[in-house]
């Protein structure tokens, strides 16, 4: 089977009054259709990047080298006319925040239907009926009463509903979530995923996972790439992390996961200290210094990507559990 | 988001601000050196001066001589222009020149608006272009370029020089609708020039903002075209700062016309006020500050009011 | 809308502003350098070998620029272009920056005292302020200016009178627009932990506002100052234009108003002075674009 | 120099006429045999005419600046006209009859003419447009009213004559010694006048000021019938203050009685154009208030709209009166031949040029006093522009006032120095281009004033002598010549005046312009109103273009030191005059003194020549008077001027300055007030 996506060497930079910040660095991803790969990291990490590089819709600032090929097409280079055909019909893009994300000045069913009118062409009655399925779809009570309403009068759960119908409306093969629960109640976030889930399987749709929560990603993806400072830093089959990480960073991202079992109050383990300055190169590995395994080596040399068999990469000197 | 109760509270903040600005300028007449009455009709007949003293309460001190004026604001009396043979009723000449004026300016700002808005979408778009940078320094510069001057050096180029217009004047659309355009050509783009540059780069900067917007990328990735997502998305929610200015200009620029209706002949409002002011007609001067005041005010509250109907966002915001 | 002082303009951004982050731009250096010599001229232009401003040669009238003599031309009555531009800069200059520092210099103090004590004090500036703003400028100055050189006959307007009576009307006019804005500065940096902790520690309301308030609204006030000089120096042109500014071509407004009638003939009369009116409001708006971008003041408006 | 154009035209004309002629020549009779020969459809047309000044209204206290008066004129007649020649001929009046004294004479009126209202005008018409012109009506009222408060006054002016404080504020209201008891009588009368008038004290001010509150004087507001005629009481009241009575002899006859014996009734009541003939409905009953706003209603050969009201100052739009009496002497048609006219103020010269130059506007005025750039330019552009020029005949001149406290000029050599620095040639070609020509004299020379004797010369050593001859005067040592001069808002006044300070400065004078709105300083310049008499003439010096024409009337209420003689005053006790002059002289002071000298002596030269029953003899006072007044300096004139008007071509504006008053007699072309519009025509297409 042909892969749906495949990223070779994507590196993303942008220009700014402080000199080049390079947000991503040599990706190498790939996804066959139906797939779901979660990219997991810190806020500033690259992974947003990452997913919207992909797509294309980086802002005019941004540098992009490497190659993405999509359904076998390579798209890294072609013009933004032709990129946009695939927009919302072969990917499409759900965002971290469905209160910013909505376009608070029109009505839902507007900005519903809009891709159904734009991209597949059909009349207004059409897509309004179209429209009224997708949110029975994604489960919103009373489907015709909402089409009038605006964003600010919904919740934010029903906003991502929502969100989640304009993304799916044109039939995707790949679909690129943004921290879609990052701003939702905890109860509501795995209602959402599920609903993802399921409408992923009916047309099995590709998924480009994006979030920082590595609890999220473990029921709901194939594949993980973790992402530290612009590389990807640990990429496995989900079960294959979970089982065996290999980055101290991966580790430390998984306890600093609230738990169920967490004391309220307590604090959550946290990461010590910051991300490297974005716009300074590092000699040797970016985590260096707030890893616990630190080492000389760490700091002298940037240890490279390395095979840990079954498709288990990771870029470590001293990885957990020792090299294989 | 009680909406009678903001238009009431709008209201009465009107009332008190146009109640207290023309109180202010009754007391600066009061304290004019002379008699108020001889100063308004200097060399008038005696009769003429008495009957003044009596209309204005001249006799009944600061805060009768406001009382008497301001009850009969209320009662839509706006006072009377007072000449040596008799007097012209303000009511009139504001009937006469404020459509004039309003006129004007509603050119201005529809030829404000129509260069304005495409040009202030471009420039967001292509934020920091070749295009965007000349676009923004020329306007800046126009921005600063004061509208009398420029009103001088068009009417030398085009009406004196090349002769394209009439220097002045002013001809009623009811009477010949050509000729009427053609008069009011130079004046309105005089008033334009700086109005074009502060819009565009109002729009601008909140399309730039706009541009950076979730809800922007989210239209983009459903694969609609640019140009829907500039129109359809992005310039919506900017047109509302855009017409909360241009209202708020419209109290400004009445003022601003003053210059302009002096230099190209217009019998518009900025002109009776300069002549109000000019001429010592304290009651026309304090009635027609008081009329600037109250349309700027209520210019205001008319927008806020608009603004929540375009722009719900601040209706959340309010909530 | 060129002839209001508007600080809507001024909140959103000049060409300066997103460039001004890399590095100075040239305009930055052009509008320095003609404000400078602008500033020179007229402290020093007196001293030039020129000929006396207000002495009109009639041997030529409505000479055009290049003429021998008088480098810029003459008017139709005989004066010198480039001594009239030179005084017109004193004067203009000595108008707007006295007219904004009067008013700047009160503005802020009603401003920021009425931010800092808050309360019925602040309630009855704001409404003043409010008040005062709901008049246009041309027209708040037109109704002062006229109002206040009403002369008895003992008390003639003379020249230094009217432009004292000038200055002192547009300084009532600046005095909300510069006190808003210090006002709003203060608002937000009362409430600031240092302020609260000072005042905790018993420190003196005065000396707050001199150590910790003022230093922090200076800069905003400052900017906002450089572009009301420019919307003043267009004020008192207009009011020049409507013939009660200053008087005797002693202004570049005034030699605008002037020249206006010989526009057919002699139309230096009229762009010259205009071009300076213009170069100086831009470059006063440029600069304190600049000013403004590099304190970021952004926040501090509202 | 306030010589402008535009608006500070301060009210100017109110003209006259030497010329003995008495016997008044009848414009051709009516008795058009061929009267509907002309087809409607060979006249009309409308005509837009820019001119230079406001419309300050129209009742007999506005005085319209002289572009606006051309206008004016369209609506109203004078009762004479002048000629070519310079006689004057009867418009509305049919004949003026002097006695043998030339103290009473008798005004005929034509029959048969009415005003836009249907009335018809006759003697009682006539009679009240000279009653409240003259500003008999509201005397005679006053005096009527101040009987009422005969008791009080004598209660007041008993009070206030026992102590030191009231009897000088008596003194300061402009009584007489009060310590004289003779003067009790007529000061008791003059303060029962001053309460009619209402204008003494307010509010028991002066009461407490005396010291006397237990009075409690509080008489403030004039009388309400007073009030009612007081209407004419303006500035032009002192052109025809010789006027004492005005009787009804029959229907068409008023007779007038003057206080002196007069030739030139006839130049009085035409009054440089001024002394138009409105309909009593226009300024009596409840016209009374806006008389001046309302609708002008007169006899003329345009009106305005039956409910025209002055909204727009700057614009008066006139359609042709259907009932218009006068027809062609020569063809017999039926006047005016144009359908409308619209005259627009437009102030600013190179607009009201471009106006002509395009087109738009059939005719524009130019004043050659400060627009010779303009007309120069449009003389150039003969291909598309007629012009129509006045003779030089309009003499803009300096005042010099001596009555104001600190004015330098009670001092001869003051006035000396300040007028022989007046460099008039270079003022010509400088500031009007060398339109105007040098004054040698007051006035020009085909004035019957007219004389170079005593005129001060332009020489600088000259003034400078003066200058040191002033300084050795008693107090002024090492002092500087100082005055001051107002000059109105507009650059052109700023620029006269401008020139003379320049000038001035060269001969060691220093003058400091003051600049006030033009409105401000007509009022503070001429008449200020009742109360304030302090502020009269509040200038040390004044340039005005006051003095006109070939003839003495228009120019003498300048002149003399009061146009209604002081009665008190004992060097003039032969022109000694009663009523209306009691409350001019004393209530409002005398209106058109710009002089302010103390000095009789000019009076009596003037009214000798109007009292001449020869020509020559009353030119040969006239030119005494001149001449005494050029020697003392009490005023000095500048240049001389014309006004020109440019008709475009294209137009198609014809039969200017045709139309004949009667047969072989035609009006002056162009006046101070432009042209007559009655005759002009337009080409069709």
């Amino acid at each position: 089977m042909t892969n749906l996506l495949e990223i070779e060497d994507l590196s993303v930079g942008f220009r700014t009054p402080r000199g080049n910040l390079q947000a991503v660095r040599n990706a190498t991803l790939t996804l066959a259709p139906g797939e779901s790969i979660g990219i997991v990291g810190e806020s500033g990490s690259g992974k947003t990047v990452l997913s919207r590089a992909v797509m294309g819709l980086l802002p005019s600032t941004a540098t992009r080298t490497g190659s993405i090929v999509y359904q076998g097409r390579e798209i890294s280079d072609l013009p933004r006319d032709e990129v946009r055909d695939l927009w919302g019909t072969g990917m499409a893009m759900i965002f971290q925040d469905p209160m910013t994300a909505l376009n608070p000045t029109r009505r839902i069913g507007s900005q519903l239907s809009e891709s159904l009118v734009v991209r597949l062409k059909m009349d207004k009655g059409a897509a309004r009926q179209k429209s009224v399925e997708l949110l029975r779809r994604v489960r919103i009570p009373d489907p015709e009463g909402m089409l009038r309403k605006f964003p600010y009068q919904l919740s934010g759960g029903m906003r991502q509903r929502i969100m989640i119908a304009i993304a799916v409306s044109c039939g995707p093969e790949l679909l690129f979530a943004d921290e879609p629960t990052t701003a939702l109640d905890v109860t509501v976030q795995a209602q959402v995923l599920e609903l993802l889930d399921e409408l992923r399987a009916e047309n099995n749709t590709a998924m480009v996972l994006v979030t920082h929560d590595l609890g999220v990603v473990a029921g709901h993806t194939d594949k993980i790439a973790v992402m530290y400072a612009g590389d990807v830093v640990e990429y496995a089959p989900t079960k294959r992390l979970y089982a065996s990480m290999k980055m101290p960073y991966t580790e430390a991202l998984l306890n600093s996961i609230p738990r169920l079992e967490t004391p309220t109050g307590s604090r959550l383990p946290v990461i010590e200290g910051r991300l490297p300055d974005p716009t300074k190169e590092v000699a040797g590995c970016a985590f260096a210094d707030r890893c616990p395994y630190v080492s000389e080596k760490c700091r002298a040399e940037k240890p490279p990507l390395m095979d840990a068999g079954d498709g288990h990469l990771y870029r470590c000197w001293f990885p957990i559990g020792g090299v294989n | 988001m009680d909406f009678l109760q903001i238009l009431a509270k709008r209201l009465v903040g009107l009332v008190v601000i146009v109640t207290i600005a023309t109180f202010l300028l009754s007391l600066l007449t009061w304290l004019l050196p002379g008699d108020a009455a001889e100063v308004i009709a200097g060399g008038a007949a005696p009769q003429v001066i008495e009957s003044i003293r009596q209309d204005l309460a001249l006799d009944e001190g600061v805060f009768g001589y406001y009382w008497n004026w301001y009850t009969g604001l209320l009662t839509g009396d706006l006072g009377r222009y007072y000449l040596a043979g008799g007097y012209r009723e303000v009511s009139e000449v504001v009937g006469q020149t404020l459509p004039v004026s309003l006129q004007m300016l509603i050119y201005a700002q529809i030829v404000s608006l129509t260069l304005a808005v495409p040009l202030g979408l471009v420039s967001a778009y292509k934020e920091n272009s070749r295009f965007d940078r000349i676009v923004s320094s020329t306007l800046f510069t126009m921005v600063s370029f004061p509208s009398f001057a420029l009103a001088l050096i068009m009417s030398l180029v085009f009406a004196v020089q090349l002769e394209w217009v009439d220097p002045i004047g002013y001809v009623a659309p009811s009477e010949n609708l050509l000729e009427h355009l053609k008069l009011m050509i130079l004046p309105v783009i005089s008033i334009s020039v700086g109005l074009t540059s502060s819009y565009t780069r109002l729009l601008r900067n909140d399309v730039i903002q706009t541009l950076k917007e979730d809800y922007v990328t989210m239209a983009a990735s459903k694969g609609i075209s640019d140009r829907r997502i500039l129109f359809r998305h992005v310039f919506r929610p900017s047109s509302t700062t855009l017409l909360t200015s241009a209202a708020l200009n419209m109290g400004g620029l009445i003022g601003g016309t003053i210059v302009i209706e002096t230099i190209f002949v217009i019998p518009g409002i900025g002109y009776e006020i300069f002549y109000a002011i000019g001429s010592r007609q304290l009651i026309a001067m304090q009635t027609l500050i008081a009329l600037i005041a109250t349309f700027y005010v209520f210019f205001n509250t008319t927008v806020d009011l608009i603004t929540q109907v375009v722009d719900p966002r601040t209706r959340e915001r309010r909530v | 809308m060129s002839e209001t002082i508007s600080t809507a303009d001024s909140a959103d951004t000049g060409p300066l502003a997103p460039a001004a982050k890399r590095k100075r731009p040239v305009g930055f250096y052009l509008a320095g350098s003609w404000l400078g010599s602008i500033v020179l001229l007229g402290l020093f232009g007196a001293l030039l070998p020129l000929r006396q401003w207000d002495l009109a040669s009639y041997d030529y009238l409505g000479a055009l620029p290049g003429t021998p003599g008088h480098p810029l031309g003459t008017t139709q009555d005989g004066y010198d272009m480039l001594s009239g531009l030179i005084n017109g800069a004193r004067i203009s200059i000595f108008v707007s920056f006295f007219a904004v520092l009067f008013g700047g210099g009160i503005g802020a103090l009603i401003g920021i005292t009425s931010a800092y004590f808050r309360g019925k004090y602040d309630l009855i500036v704001v409404s003043i302020f409010n008040i005062m703003l709901s008049i246009p400028n041309l027209v708040l100055s037109l109704a002062l200016l006229s109002t206040l050189a009403y002369s008895s006959p003992d008390k003639p307007a003379t020249l230094q009178r009217r432009l004292i009576i000038l200055i002192l009307s547009l300084t009532i006019v600046i005095i909300p627009i510069l006190g808003r804005i210090a006002r709003a500065s203060a608002l937000q940096w009362s409430s600031r932990d240092f302020v609260v902790a000072s005042k905790s520690m018993g420190t003196r309301n005065f000396t707050i506002i001199r150590r910790h308030i003022l230093p922090n609204v200076a800069p905003a006030i400052l900017a906002i100052g450089f572009l009301a000089i420019g919307s003043v120096i267009i004020v008192e042109g207009s009011l020049s234009i409507l013939g009660i500014g200053v008087p005797g071509g002693a202004s570049w407004g005034s030699m605008l108003a002037n020249g206006r009638g010989n526009i057919a003939f002699s139309p230096h009369e009229v762009y010259m002075p205009a071009i300076c009116i213009a170069l100086t409001v831009i470059s006063s708006n440029w600069f304190g674009d600049y000013v403004r971008s590099r304190l970021d003041l952004r926040e501090a408006k509202i | 120099m306030t010589h402008k154009t535009n608006r500070s035209r301060v009210l100017r004309r109110v003209g006259v006429a030497i010329a003995a002629a008495i016997a008044v020549s009848t414009v051709a009779s009516t008795t058009s045999q061929a009267a509907s020969k002309q087809s409607a459809s060979k006249y009309g047309g409308d005509v837009k005419v820019a001119i230079g000044d406001t419309f300050p209204g129209f009742c007999f206290t506005n005085n319209p600046a002289n572009s606006a008066l051309m206008a004016v004129r369209t609506v109203y007649e004078t009762l004479f006209e002048k000629t070519i020649g310079g006689d004057m001929i009867g418009l509305l009046a049919e004949s003026a009859t002097p006695y043998a004294d030339l103290k009473t004479w008798d005004i005929k009126l034509r029959s048969g003419i009415t005003f836009h209202d249907g009335t018809p005008l006759n003697a009682d018409a006539l009679k009240l447009n000279l009653d409240y012109a003259t500003g008999q009506a509201a005397a005679d009222q006053a005096f009527a009213d101040a009987a009422t408060h005969a008791a009080k006054a004598t209660a007041f002016y008993t009070a206030f004559s026992a102590t030191a404080v009231g009897r000088a504020a008596l003194t300061g209201l402009g009584l007489a010694d009060p310590t004289v008891a003779a003067n009790a009588a007529a000061n008791v009368g003059q303060v029962a006048l001053l309460m009619a008038l209402g204008i003494f004290a307010k509010d028991g001010a002066l009461d407490k000021a005396a010291g006397l509150n237990a009075l409690n004087f509080t008489v403030t507001a004039p009388s309400a019938s007073y009030l009612s005629k007081a209407i004419g009481i303006g500035t032009s009241a002192a052109f025809t203050a010789n006027i004492k009575k005005i009787t009804k002899k029959d229907d068409l006859t008023v007779t007038l009685s003057l206080d002196r014996a007069q030739n030139d009734v006839e130049s009085m009541l035409y009054a440089s154009g001024r002394f138009v003939v409105r309909a009593p409905s226009q300024f009596t009953g409840a016209r009374v208030a806006t008389c001046g706003t309302g609708r002008p209603i007169g006899t003329g050969p345009f009106m305005t709209d039956e409910n025209y009201t002055l909204v727009n100052t700057d614009t008066l739009a006139v359609k042709k009166n259907p009932k218009y009496w006068r027809k062609d002497p020569n063809t017999g048609d039926k006047l005016p031949y144009l359908n409308t006219i619209t005259f627009t103020n437009i102030k600013e010269s190179s607009q009201r040029a471009a106006a002509v130059r395009t087109g738009k506007y059939d005719a524009a005025y130019f004043s050659a006093l400060g627009e010779g750039t303009f007309i120069q330019d449009l003389r150039k552009r003969k291909s598309i522009l007629t012009e129509y020029k006045s003779g030089v005949e309009y003499y803009p001149s300096l005042w010099l006032n001596q009555a104001k406290a600190n004015s330098p000029f009670k001092s001869k050599n003051a006035r000396l120095a300040v007028l022989h620095c007046l460099d008039r040639v270079g003022y010509n070609k400088v500031r009007l281009k060398g339109e105007a020509t040098i004054a040698k004299s007051l006035v020009g020379p085909k004035s019957i004033m007219y004389t170079t004797r005593g005129f001060q010369a332009f020489d600088v050593n000259l003034s400078k002598q003066y200058v040191a001859a002033w300084q050795a005067e008693a107090g002024n040592a090492g002092k500087t010549l100082e005055f001051t001069v107002p000059a109105d808002t507009s650059t052109v006044s700023q620029r006269n005046n401008q020139f003379f300070i320049d000038q001035w400065a060269k001969c060691g004078i220093k003058v400091n312009q003051v600049i006030e709105e033009a409105a401000i300083i007509i009022a503070k310049a001429f008449n200020s109103g009742a109360t304030s008499l302090a502020t009269q003439n509040a200038y040390d010096a004044i340039g005005a273009l006051l003095f006109e024409g070939t003839d003495v009337g228009f120019n003498l209420p300048f002149v003399l030191k009061s146009a209604w003689p002081a009665e008190t005053a004992a060097a003039n006790t032969v022109y000694n005059s009663t009523s209306s002059a009691r409350i001019y002289s004393s209530a409002i002071g005398s209106i058109l003194n710009l002089a302010k000298h103390n000095d009789f002596k000019v009076s009596q030269f003037f009214y000798d020549g109007q009292a001449k029953q020869s020509k020559a003899g009353a030119q040969a006072s006239y030119i005494e008077g001149t001449a005494y007044l050029q020697t003392e300096g009490y005023m000095g004139s500048t240049v001389h001027g014309y006004y020109t008007m440019f008709m475009n071509k294209k137009r198609g504006l014809t039969n200017i300055g045709k139309l004949q008053l009667v047969k072989g007699k035609t009006q002056r072309l162009v006046t101070n007030w432009g042209i007559d519009w009655t005759g002009v025509q337009k080409k069709k297409g």
